[in-house]
Order: C-alpha cells, then sequence, then structure tokens
C-alpha cells in the first residue's frame, strides 16, 4: 500500500507545480484535475470512502466543467 | 497483500508513471487530456483491485463514480478545445 | 477459480501497463488516443472481471463497472480525437494519407 | 520562473518559508496513524444503537452535527444566489459560430443522462448503508446536467424549477427539524422515526429524508450555477 | 523508510498547501489564482483527513459479512466535516469565478497588475 | 418506435441498471427501483421516440450475443496488435485518416458502429457525418473508400444491420 500512496503522492505534487509553470490555463486546468484524481486515491487509501466520493463526483467533472465555462468566457492565454 | 498484489501494484505504477510523464512533456492540450483519461481508466482499476486487498464490498462505489462520471470533465475540455459549446 | 481470476488480472494489468507505453512512445495525439485509451479499457476490464472472479460475491458489481468503463470511455476518446481535428492538430510525419479535407466538403451538402 | 527571481518573488519566497516552518512546527508533531479523539471513539461506539445507521459518518453528518449541516446548507444556498445575481447583471454577448456536437456524443448523452440521475438517486438513498449520501448524489445528478449542457445544445433546465426545488427542499430540512422539535426528544432535528433493522433500506428514522432533500437541494443548486455560468455569458 | 510510511500524507498535504499559496501569492493571472485556492483547499482537506487515520483501521461503515470492531475504526468525524468542506468549496469556487468573469469584463484583462489596487 | 414501447424499453433498462447497483434482491430494494425507474421513465420516454432503438425480437437478441463475442474477439486481437507495435523498438505504424461510408440509419445504429470502430484499437472514429464515417486508422492498408469499407466496417455491419433492421 505504501508503495501506490508515496507514487501517488509523488504525482500529485507533480502536477501541482506544473499548474505554476504552465502559460496555457487549459493546460492548468487539466493539471489541476489530475490534482484531484490523485487526492481521491489518497483519501481512499486513508480509509474515507465518502470524501474519496464526494471528491470523485465534484473534482473530476464540476470543477472543471466551471473552470472551462470561465475560461471559454475570459481568455485562454495567460501572458 | 501478497507478493502478487505488490508486482500487479508495481506494474501499474509504471503504467501510470509514463502516462504521467506524457501529461507533462505533451506538446499540445489535446495530449494532455489523453494522459489524464488514460490515468483515469488506469485508477479505476487500481481502486477495484486496492477494494480487493481491503476486502471491503461496499469501497466499490467510488469506482462506479468513476466510471460514470469520470468522462463528463473530459467532455467539457474537448468541446471547449473544438470551439463548440 | 481464484487462480483464473489471478491469471485474468495479471492478463488486465499488463494491458494497463501497455497502454501506459504506447501512450509515451507514440509520435501524434491521434495514435497516442489509440493506445493510450483503448488498451487501457481492455485492460480495466479484464482487471476489474478478474477481481469479481477471485471473489465470487462481488462479481455483478464489478460487471457493471466493466460495462459502464466499455460504455463511456469510447465517449470520451471520441470527444477528444475529433477536438484534436477540429482545432487543427497536424498529423505526424510518415502519415500515409490524410482524408479530412475531402470530408469536409461531405458537411456543406 | 522569472516570477520567483523578481523581488516580489523573492519576499513571496521568505514568506512562505515563514509559514511553511510555522505550520509544520505548529502541526507536524500530531502523531500519524494515532487518533486520541474521544468524541469519534464514542460515535463509534455508540452510534449504531442510538441512530441506526451503519454509517458513522452518516451519522455524524445529519445526525450528531446536523446543526452544522444546516448552515452549511445554508452557505450553499447564499453562494449560488449570489452567483446568479453577479452574473445576471452582464451585458457582453460572445458571438460567433458554434461548433455543433458530433452524433456519438449526442445519442450518449441522451442515453447516459436517466442513467446517471438514477445513479445519483441510488448514492443519496442510500446513504446510510453504503459510503454515499447527499451531497455525493447531488454532485453526480450537477453532473448530468453538466453533460446536457455540452451535449444536447438547446436544451435547458427552467431556472424556475431548480429554484424551486432548491428552496422546497431546504424548506423540507428545516420542516423536519421543527417537527423533531414539537414530537421528538425537543431539540433541533431529534430522530423521531422508528429506527428500524440494522442493514435494511428502511432503517436509521430520518436520516434517508434528510439525505433526500440534500441531495435534491445540492443536484438543484449545482445544476443552477451551471446553467447561470452558460447562458449569462453566452 | 519507516519515515515515509509514517509521513507520506503530510508531506502530500503540507507541499499542496505551499504550492498553492506559492501560486496565489506569485502569479499575476485571476483564474490561476483561483487554481490555486482550489489547490490549498485540496491540501487542507487531505491534511483533515490524515490526522484521523488509525493505523490498520478500516472505514467507519458496518457492513453486515464484514466483523469490524469499533475500535480498529478510524475516526468518523474529520471526515464528516471534510464532506461538507468539499461541497462547500466547489461553489465558493464557482463564485469566485463569477466574480473574476465581472473584473474581466469590467477591465478587459485578468492581469491583477492591470486590475488598480489589486495587487502588492 | 411508439410511445408505450420506448416507455417500457427505457423502464426495463434502467430497473436492469438499478439491479447492478443494488445487487440484491431483498424487496424493500426492488420496491424502490421499480418506483425510481417508472418515474425516471415517465419523465424522459419522449427523447427516446425518435432516437432508433431495435425493437425487441429472438432473433435480434441471439444476434446481439453473437455480435457481442466478435466485438470481444476484435478487441483482443487489436489490441495485441497495437501492443506490439508499442513495444517494438522501431515502432512500426503507417498511420493516416481514411472515409468509410455506412448503410445503417438511426442514432443508435451510428453510435454503436463508430463505438465499436473506437473500441478496437488500430480504428477510432474522428467524426460522422450522414452515412460517412472519418476514421483514423494506425496501420493503412487502403486509401480508397470502398476497400476500408470492407476492411473496416463491414465485420461490424454485417451483424448490426439484422439486428437494427
Amino acid at each position: 500500500m505504501i508503495i501506490i500512496a508515496t507514487v501517488t503522492v509523488f504525482f500529485m505534487l507533480g502536477a501541482a507545480l506544473s499548474v505554476f509553470f504552465f502559460k496555457d490555463l487549459m493546460n492548468a486546468v487539466v493539471a489541476s484535475s489530475l490534482v484531484s484524481l490523485t487526492a481521491t486515491v489518497l483519501f481512499y487509501l486513508l480509509q474515507a470512502p465518502d470524501v474519496a466520493m464526494a471528491e470523485a463526483a465534484i473534482g473530476v467533472a464540476l470543477v472543471t466543467g466551471i473552470f472551462v465555462v470561465a475560461i471559454r468566457r475570459t481568455e485562454r492565454y495567460e501572458k | 497483500m501478497n507478493a502478487i498484489t505488490i508486482l500487479f501494484l508495481s506494474i501499474i505504477c509504471l503504467g501510470l508513471f509514463l502516462s504521467f510523464l506524457r501529461m507533462l512533456s505533451g506538446p499540445t492540450a489535446p495530449d494532455r487530456a489523453v494522459a489524464v483519461d488514460t490515468m483515469t481508466t488506469i485508477i479505476v482499476a487500481t481502486l477495484v483491485l486496492v477494494a480487493f486487498i481491503l476486502e471491503r464490498y461496499i469501497y466499490l462505489d467510488v469506482a462506479l463514480v468513476y466510471s460514470l462520471i469520470s468522462f463528463v470533465g473530459l467532455v467539457a475540455l474537448a468541446r471547449f478545445l473544438e470551439k463548440g459549446f | 477459480m481464484y487462480y483464473l481470476g489471478v491469471v485474468v488480472t495479471g492478463v488486465g494489468v499488463l494491458f494497463l501497463c501497455l497502454g501506459g507505453i504506447g501512450l509515451f512512445r507514440f509520435p501524434d495525439v491521434y495514435n497516442r488516443v489509440q493506445a493510450g485509451t483503448k488498451c487501457t479499457t481492455l485492460g480495466a476490464f479484464a482487471t476489474i472481471i478478474g477481481v469479481g472472479i477471485m471473489e465470487p460475491t462481488w462479481f455483478w458489481k464489478t460487471l457493471i463497472i466493466a460495462l459502464f468503463i466499455l460504455a463511456t470511455n469510447p465517449i470520451s476518446s471520441h470527444s477528444l480525437g475529433r477536438a484534436a481535428y477540429k482545432s487543427g492538430t497536424e498529423l505526424a510525419e510518415g502519415s500515409v494519407v490524410d482524408m479530412a479535407s475531402e470530408f469536409e466538403e461531405y458537411s456543406e451538402e | 520562473m522569472k516570477e520567483l527571481l523578481s523581488l516580489r518573488g523573492l519576499i513571496a519566497l521568505f514568506l512562505l518559508v515563514v509559514i511553511g516552518v510555522g505550520i509544520f512546527s505548529a502541526v507536524g508533531k500530531i502523531p500519524f496513524g494515532q487518533p486520541d479523539s474521544e468524541v469519534g471513539s464514542a460515535y463509534l461506539e455508540d452510534g449504531r444503537q442510538e441512530t441506526g445507521a451503519a454509517n458513522t459518518v452518516t451519522s455524524v453528518v445529519v445526525g450528531y452535527r446536523a446543526l452544522d449541516t444546516l448552515g452549511e446548507v445554508a452557505v450553499l444556498f447564499i453562494a449560488a444566489t449570489g452567483l446568479s445575481t453577479i452574473l445576471a447583471t452582464s451585458k457582453k454577448r460572445i458571438d460567433r459560430k458554434l461548433e455543433d456536437a458530433s452524433l456519438v456524443l449526442k445519442t450518449g448523452c441522451r442515453v447516459f443522462f436517466p442513467m446517471i440521475l438514477l445513479f445519483g438517486a441510488y448514492l443519496f438513498i442510500h446513504g446510510h448503508l453504503t459510503p454515499g449520501g447527499g451531497f455525493q448524489g447531488g454532485a453526480v445528478i450537477g453532473s448530468a446536467f453538466l453533460l446536457t449542457y455540452l451535449g444536447c445544445s438547446g436544451r435547458r433546465v427552467s431556472r424556475t424549477a431548480s429554484r424551486s426545488l432548491e428552496s422546497l427542499s431546504g424548506f423540507g430540512f428545516v420542516f423536519l427539524g421543527l417537527i423533531g422539535l414539537m414530537v421528538g426528544e425537543s431539540y433541533f432535528l431529534s430522530n423521531f422515526l422508528p429506527k428500524g433493522e440494522l442493514y435494511s433500506l428502511l432503517s436509521a428514522g430520518i436520516f434517508p429524508l434528510i439525505y433526500i432533500l440534500i441531495g435534491l437541494k445540492v443536484g438543484a443548486e449545482f445544476a443552477g450555477v451551471i446553467d447561470s455560468m452558460i447562458e449569462e455569458s453566452r | 523508510m519507516s519515515f515515509l510510511s509514517s509521513y507520506i500524507y503530510y508531506i502530500g498535504a503540507f507541499g499542496l498547501i505551499i504550492i498553492g499559496l506559492l501560486v496565489i501569492l506569485l502569479k499575476r493571472n485571476l483564474i490561476k489564482v483561483i487554481i490555486g485556492i482550489n489547490l490549498l483547499d485540496t491540501g487542507v482537506n487531505l491534511f483533515l483527513i490524515s490526522t484521523g487515520y488509525l493505523k490498520g483501521g478500516t472505514a467507519p461503515i458496518f457492513s453486515p459479512g464484514y466483523g469490524a470492531v469499533p475500535s480498529a475504526m478510524v475516526d468518523p468525524v474529520p471526515q464528516g466535516l471534510v464532506l461538507t468542506a468539499i461541497v462547500i468549496g466547489a461553489s465558493v469556487l464557482a463564485l469566485a469565478l463569477s466574480l473574476g468573469i465581472k473584473v474581466y469584463d469590467h477591465y478587459g484583462t485578468l492581469d491583477l497588475d492591470k486590475v488598480r489596487g489589486q495587487r502588492w | 418506435m411508439s410511445k408505450v414501447k420506448s416507455f417500457f424499453y427505457l423502464f426495463s433498462v434502467l430497473f436492469l441498471v438499478w439491479l447492478g447497483f443494488t445487487a440484491t434482491f431483498q424487496l424493500q430494494e426492488l420496491a424502490l427501483g421499480l418506483t425510481l425507474s417508472f418515474l425516471l421513465s415517465l419523465i424522459f420516454y419522449k427523447t427516446y421516440v425518435n432516437i432508433g432503438f431495435p425493437p425487441l425480437g429472438i432473433k435480434r437478441f441471439v444476434f446481439a450475443l453473437i455480435y457481442i463475442i466478435v466485438v470481444f474477439k476484435e478487441i483482443i486481437k487489436a489490441n495485441l496488435d497495437v501492443a506490439y507495435r508499442a513495444v517494438h523498438p522501431k515502432i512500426p505504424i503507417n498511420p493516416g485518416i481514411v472515409i468509410i461510408r455506412t448503410n445503417l440509419n438511426g442514432d443508435v445504429a451510428k453510435t454503436v458502429l463508430a463505438n465499436s470502430i473506437t473500441l478496437t484499437p488500430g480504428t477510432f472514429t474522428l467524426d460522422v457525418i450522414g452515412d460517412r464515417l472519418l476514421i483514423h486508422w494506425i496501420n493503412v492498408e487502403s486509401k480508397s473508400e470502398e476497400e476500408a469499407t470492407k476492411l473496416i466496417g463491414e465485420r461490424f455491419e454485417r451483424y448490426l444491420r439484422i439486428i437494427f433492421a
């Protein structure tokens, strides 16, 4: 179990750092949805399936959709 | 949690790692989205495997949420990229 | 029965890993969709069904998870491929034929 | 990268180091894997007999801490109302040619929409037995409405329907609490219905009712949020 | 290895909090700042859940075929708190994004340096 | 398809899905499932009138089972093919985008065809307009429309034409 937890934490921090460096906001949204995906796995491994389910249902679909709508309304590239 | 499951989890981690590298280095936005799609599918399988290792039947519901909902966010990204919606 | 489940799960796990390798090595978006989202579809299907075989009381739930994966994954990969094609991603070097421009003519009929 | 090397970046890094050391020295001493919360163990020991719910998280959220949940539901309502008020004054319209959704997506959206709704209903009805509940089920229902906006262009949620469903379920929540105040052990949201048999669907008193109301409310709220964000800014 | 096995979740949570703060403090784009707030939110939730973890414990859900005793279950109180915090986080995020849309309408840009008085 | 038929179609599908979710046969769960499927299909059956679901029948059912087996065989065969291409050191691919035709009509029939083509790796559907499908093929064997139709679509379409006739 510790293997997959370590690997998942590594992915999560990597994706979060890549949010800092991406200039295209779409890429940042993709990376933040990856952060939410890995956070779900960590909640699951911490024996909290309720929280994992809430994070899955909200982080993977709703938050991504709302960010995409806001980016469509404003502008895509960070200057 | 015996040797076989440790082997399975290690192989899954290798696949996840390669997709993660594609997420970091993909030249365009669709590349990264495809990488996240792949990681989602792999993670659904991982969740079912971990539920088997922990021997809890009720944990399968989380995998069910992923298998039904995960395509909505990716479809939102795709519809933005093809300038629809 | 248990060993059959272990074998099926092992095959699925191998296909998941192969999907990752293909996603990493192929040259352009379309080929990556081929490898990435469909080797992993079969891999996830086999892994989940294998768990269901190993633990027979879980079979129906695992079957329905696997069926939903089989039904929803083509939609998302089709949308991503269409997004790449509509946003003008170029094919990789060494591609044989590109009939997308001819296809555009049909849409105006 | 160039943000990191400017004066502002250096100040921010210094601040971050201070904050990090502060947080780590404050809460890093909490041992991992050995919680010593007596509240939690008391809930775990007595929860099954007192509430009749198999899922202890459910009995914490809608039983022992139900008043907190009422406050959180109010926060949700305020956020949704504020969002639609802010966006309602939007004047700017984007006029451009939009791509139509492809046939596969349209058909898939039509086929999967009732199934996702059914799954959300399954989640919030079985909240006291499985790791589901009103918040998760509501989020799933909200995702289903997002899918209709993506796939079937032209179809939209009636705003009066979503508003009135949200208000009615919020009202139902308060009303159940007031009935408990009158009938039961005279405190807000007391569990006045029979507890039923453990692990069966009709158990745990009013918990399934509250979770159904919360699920409808959260689902209607997210549908309204998506409707405002997509339609007001088109 | 024992250090990793006992603190890996804390490392993840604190790393996420620090990176979220970094994005909030250093980036000028408003939507990216909001993504940073989202990361910070996830980190705080992860930390709260990991304080309630019991080593070798299982989820606080009783089920018919599984004989778990209450003393071998993780703490349910942080899970109940975080469950509602996630939903509230999402809807507050939507509110923040709608404010960002209004800022874009008014100033024509998302750059916080150009929006007067918004950035140090 | 008439309204009553589409109502019962949706009702039975939703009830089967509910049985998969709960995976028990307790009386309370069954009653709840019946009620919920009835309500949902009462609201949504109008959407399904023109979508082109096949009517039920013994012959169609048998062919649907055969079709599922054929699709699985193709998926496994093609997956091995793509896996070979992925691990080969030189990556022997020969990609291209081709057009194929289909004789099917009805939204569901075309969607099932497109999804089957998408699920077998080596080919995937980029777009559907009218009776033509735009296919990305990882190993192009023929550039002409008829040949490609015979190679890609025909193996599924044989069965689908009977099922959705």
